[in-house]
């Protein structure tokens, strides 16, 4: 392609992510807003296509765009109007219109600045053109760490550290989430077409996260784009109306979400017991411990982010789950959750009403 | 000797995992990973107090292409008090948590948010750290929302989100670094990094999102609710250590990467903001109706202290007069931590056995909970910073170091600081012993109230008696 | 001289200011998480921008790798608020 | 003369998903606006895809291109017939 013609590629694909962007933000509409920037994510892994980076745009699009956003969604399902206002606003707004327009006023001079600064600051930093960039240094060292695929590299055992670390939060995200309460109640049973549509696309789900996870060695792929697309077929599970997604109850579960940080720390301290570094794979093993550890994250990660999907630790199958009418002693427990804190989280059947209201909530 | 810096982070992690895994156990597992990991705390502090810095290069690659862990005399202080007060309230969680399902949650997130700051103190590496901060922030955010109440909820809601703008913030500064230098290794950077708009902007988007994360006014408003509503040994730990961890990295990132290019405009413009937090934060904490905000505001004019000490600084030469002055604001941090921590846990004890912490109804206090009420005591003592306590030396450095740099106004803020501070504490125990005959016996309950008068107690006489190691340490790899 | 470096490298910082307005100014939960993740989605497009060589040049990996982390890091941060907020409902609910 | 024939196929793609477009926008209700997005970009895609698997000559990639298209069509319709059905009980129940 002439360069013109990419030029003219560019500019359009920069204005669409502006405007994608400022719509998503300009917009008071809760689903419209989740919408668009679901858009943008899109929008943003072609960019990365386009920039070079088939991993990220792999990962941003299954993930930034396509779980954040079923995350989102299902937000904003859960709260019609009023839950997502929580009073969060650090400053107190007071009704006095000229504070606030000045507040406003004050607050977009203050992103423009930073836009600014941001700018200048890459302009020189695009001058300046660091001569032995880190990725001279990945080149060198690509031969001993047992993959073939750059980015799997860095991500897994050059700076591998920063990858159990991620783990790490990923783990914590899930126990927070599971301290605040039991998951969502579920979604009704797909009618033929959808089931029809469920039932070939989870295998192929899986399959394509078990390609991913495989090819991420030597080729765009990996633990999280792997991850993400298992966590999606997890994702239409659940929209089918599977209530727990075939995830293990108890403590199996809990063995599935630990699993990426256990094995990581497992392989690490076990090379640091026999006198190598910590996490410092000998080249000759550097593959398959990275196949070990990777299949491990892939399915911590899977799992988290269906978990963060259902909203919380799956509730058993109860009998009646999807449809006709909640038993109608629940009604007087009308509390989607027990007020007792921390004890009253596993509460089951506070939650029919809910799922009575939200019956015919499944696009 | 250098494999400590590995196991400090991995072993809390390894306990949060088994805590997760075996959460029948969780409490013994949790008590045995808190010992061992403050010994090997201890044992680095050994190793650096004979050797100098430790570094480590995880995986065996060299730092930059490989991340790096350094423990200097800085890092290793606040290792170390990281360890002395978990572990503390460790013990005193074990026994704060009565149902077996509240404590199947706290303990893996407790070794998790433990893992967090430990690797972020170790941490040589611009993204690393990123990672860490984020680990932190939200570690903290779940647990300051165990209390599961609507106040604590909204509270951790508000925390997460800003924390999460002030990581954001960071991450943008650190890709500007990367962008411009091609590396993210601090040591490393230490040397390329040259004044411009590159370095200007880099070092002031991630301060301002490390201010955001430590607090400091008028950033602090999202501190006290979160601080005050989460359980107590939470509540110990965040205001103890995780805002300390966000001044730690502004320290690093300010004295030790960017100390070419800062100007004495920006350091005096973090001391105004320190001194209007001092003012600030005591002035709400002699204002407020509960224990646990007094507590939270005071958090927030402690910290101001420590943000004192850029300004004066940074207007000294290299030299013995700035070592010392340093000594002062790491021993100032260090008493906080300890002192509040215990203040906190203490607090705790008063709640759960009067069901309430409103300061106006503590009478007979100290008849009921004579050891607790001791701690409190001696908290406040660190707390106003009267001798022997750390924080009395700290201020003694920052006081001599005002007047050597001829900046003595703010001399009058500490002045103003520690009088308001002496009047909060002194309020709280003029309720506390209000001689209100009390029907109730005398309450002991050793498990609960030994921590609270160990934390304490280390901030009054272990660090302001034997405050000289302090020094050392910090001289030795300077 | 690259021009796609610069495009995408400005459009990332211009990104960054559109979710940093909003995450402060909104007085939604929602939008000020969406604001915060655009910003997130700003950096990250600096970040590739930089690593960005030109055509037929490999591009560099470490920044790929980073955002990678970032992006992950983002969801797992969003899918905690939103767990929060959720709760925060049921207790508003039962007040 | 391939370079010709894929060009052909993928322009008159474009002129489909150009069509479905001002229909998404034009049309006046949502399940005329369905039909026009389905129908059009579905086949659209189809001669897109078409196009580019001449255009590299690579069986390999051809296949992996008709794989993604089967899977567009199958999600698009699914997808289409359940906004359909959620529209058309809205309108039944109000």
């Amino acid at each position: 392609m002439t360069t013109s013609a990419m030029l003219i590629l560019d500019i359009l694909m920069v204005l669409s992510l502006l405007s994608l962007a400022a719509a998503a933000l300009a917009t008071s509409d809760a689903r419209r807003s989740v919408i668009l920037f679901m858009a943008f994510g899109l929008v943003l892994a072609l960019a990365w296509a386009r920039l070079q980076a088939p991993d990220v745009a792999l990962a941003e699009a299954a993930i930034g765009a396509g779980l954040s956003g079923a995350l989102l969604l299902a937000a904003v399902g859960d709260q019609p109007r009023r839950a997502l206002t929580g009073d969060t606003k650090p400053v107190h707004h007071h009704d006095h219109s000229n504070l606030k327009l000045m507040l406003e006023w004050t607050v977009t001079l203050l992103c423009i600045a930073v836009a600014g600064a941001l700018a200048w600051a890459l302009a020189q930093a695009f001058e300046r053109a660091p001569q032995a960039t880190l990725a001279q240094a990945v080149s060198e060292n690509l031969a001993t760490s047992g993959v073939s695929n750059p980015v799997t590299a860095v991500l897994l055992n050059f700076r591998a550290y920063d990858t159990l670390l991620e783990l790490a939060v990923l783990l914590t995200a899930v126990l927070g989430i599971f301290a605040l309460g039991p998951a969502r109640p579920g979604y009704r049973t797909a009618g033929p077409v959808f089931g029809g549509l469920v039932r070939w696309l989870v295998p192929v789900l899986i399959l394509a996260a078990a390609y991913l996870l495989w090819v991420g060695a030597h080729a765009p792929g990996g633990a999280f784009q792997a991850g993400a697309t298992l966590a999606a077929a997890g994702v239409v599970l659940r929209l089918a109306g599977q209530r727990t997604v075939g995830l293990p109850q108890g403590p199996t579960l809990h063995l599935v979400i630990a699993a990426g940080v256990g094995t990581f720390l497992l392989v690490g301290l076990s090379l640091l017991v026999l006198g190598r570094p910590f996490l410092g794979y000998p080249p000759a093993w550097a593959g398959g411990l990275i196949l070990l550890i990777e299949t491990a994250a892939m399915l911590a990660i899977a799992a988290t982010l269906v978990l963060a999907f259902l909203g919380g630790r799956p509730q058993p199958p109860r009998v009646n789950v999807t449809g006709g009418k909640p038993p109608a002693a629940s009604i007087s427990t009308l509390r989607p959750r027990s007020r007792e804190g921390l004890s009253g989280a596993d509460v089951p059947g506070a939650e029919s009403h809910k799922h009575f209201s939200e019956e015919n909530r499944q696009c | 000797m250098s494999d400590t810096l590995i196991w400090l982070f991995a072993l809390p992690l390894t306990g949060a995992v088994a805590t997760l895994l075996l959460p029948r156990q969780a409490t013994a597992l949790a008590n045995v990973t808190a010992v061992a990991t403050t010994a090997v705390a201890a044992t680095l502090l050994h190793a650096v107090s004979r050797q100098g810095t430790l570094s480590y290069e995880i995986g065996g690659w060299s730092a930059g292409l490989g991340i790096a862990l350094r423990a200097d005399g800085l890092s290793t202080l606040l290792l170390m008090m990281t360890a002395l007060v978990v572990l503390a309230s460790s013990v005193y969680a074990s026994a704060y948590f009565s149902k077996a399902a509240e404590r199947a949650r706290f303990w893996p997130l407790w070794l998790l948010l433990w893992t967090a700051l430990n690797a972020l103190l170790l941490s040589g590496d611009l993204f690393n750290l990123y990672v860490t901060l984020e680990l932190l922030g939200l570690s903290a955010v779940a647990l300051a929302s165990l209390g599961g109440k609507l106040a604590a909820v909204q509270a951790a809601l508000r925390y997460l989100l800003v924390g999460l703008l002030g990581s954001m913030m960071f991450l943008a500064g650190v890709s500007l670094v990367y962008a411009g230098y091609g590396t993210l290794d601090l040591s490393t950077l230490a040397h390329t990094v040259e004044a411009g708009p590159l370095a200007w902007t880099a070092l002031a988007l991630m301060t301002a999102g490390l201010l955001l994360k430590t607090a400091l006014f008028p950033l602090h408003f999202w501190l006290p609710p979160a601080h005050a509503s989460a359980p107590a040994p939470v509540s110990a730990v965040l205001s103890a250590l995780v805002v300390k961890a966000a001044f730690y990295l502004v320290l690093r990132l300010w004295l030790d990467v960017f100390a070419d290019l800062l100007t004495p405009a920006a350091a005096r413009l973090l001391g105004v903001m320190g001194a209007a937090a001092i003012l600030w934060g005591s002035w709400r904490a002699l204002r407020t109706e509960r224990l646990k905000l007094l507590a939270a505001y005071s958090t927030v004019a402690q910290l101001g202290y420590l943000f004192l000490f850029f300004p004066i600084l940074l207007a000294m030469p290299p030299g013995p007069a700035r070592d010392a002055a340093l000594g002062g604001l790491v021993i100032l941090a260090l008493t906080h931590g300890f002192a509040k921590a215990g203040l906190f846990l203490a607090i705790g004890i008063i709640q759960q056995r009067c069901g309430h912490d409103r300061i106006c109804e503590l009478d007979g206090t100290a008849q009921r909970l004579p050891a607790t009420t001791f701690a409190i005591a001696l908290g406040g003592v660190a707390l106003i910073g009267l001798p022997p306590s750390g924080a009395f030396l700290g201020k003694w450095q920052l006081i001599g170091g005002a007047f050597a740099t001829g900046q003595w106004l703010w001399v009058l803020v500490i002045i103003a600081g520690s009088l308001l501070a002496a009047a909060y504490i002194f309020r709280v125990l003029g309720h506390a012993f209000g001689n209100r005959a009390y029907p109730q016996s005398t309450v002991t309950v050793a498990r609960e109230e030994w921590p609270a008068l160990v934390l304490t107690g280390t901030a009054v006489i272990g660090l302001g008696l034997a405050g000289a190691p302090v020094w050392q340490l910090l001289g030795s790899n300077a | 001289m690259l021009t796609a470096h610069w495009l995408y490298g400005i459009t990332g910082c211009l990104v960054v200011a559109l979710g940093l307005r909003t995450a402060l100014l909104h007085a939604l939960l929602l939008h000020r998480l969406i604001g915060i993740n655009v910003m997130g989605a700003g950096v990250f497009l600096m970040l590739i921008a930089v690593a960005y060589r030109g055509p037929g040049v490999a591009p560099d990996p470490v920044p790929h790798a980073l955002v990678l982390t970032g992006i992950v890091v983002a969801v797992s941060a969003t899918a905690l608020a939103l767990a929060l907020a959720r709760r925060l409902t049921a207790e508003q609910d039962d007040e | 003369m391939i370079e010709v024939m894929s060009s052909l196929l993928i322009v008159s793609g474009l002129g489909f998903y150009l069509a479905g477009s001002i229909g998404l926008l034009r049309l006046p209700d949502l399940y005329s606006r369905l039909h026009a997005l389905t129908k059009a970009d579905n086949l659209g895609l189809g001669l897109l895809t078409a196009g580019l698997g001449l255009y590299t000559q690579d069986l390999l990639i051809a296949l992996k291109l008709v794989l993604i298209w089967l899977a567009v069509l199958a999600a698009s319709a699914a997808s289409a017939h359940l906004i359909a059905q959620h529209a058309r009980r809205r309108e039944t129940q109000s």
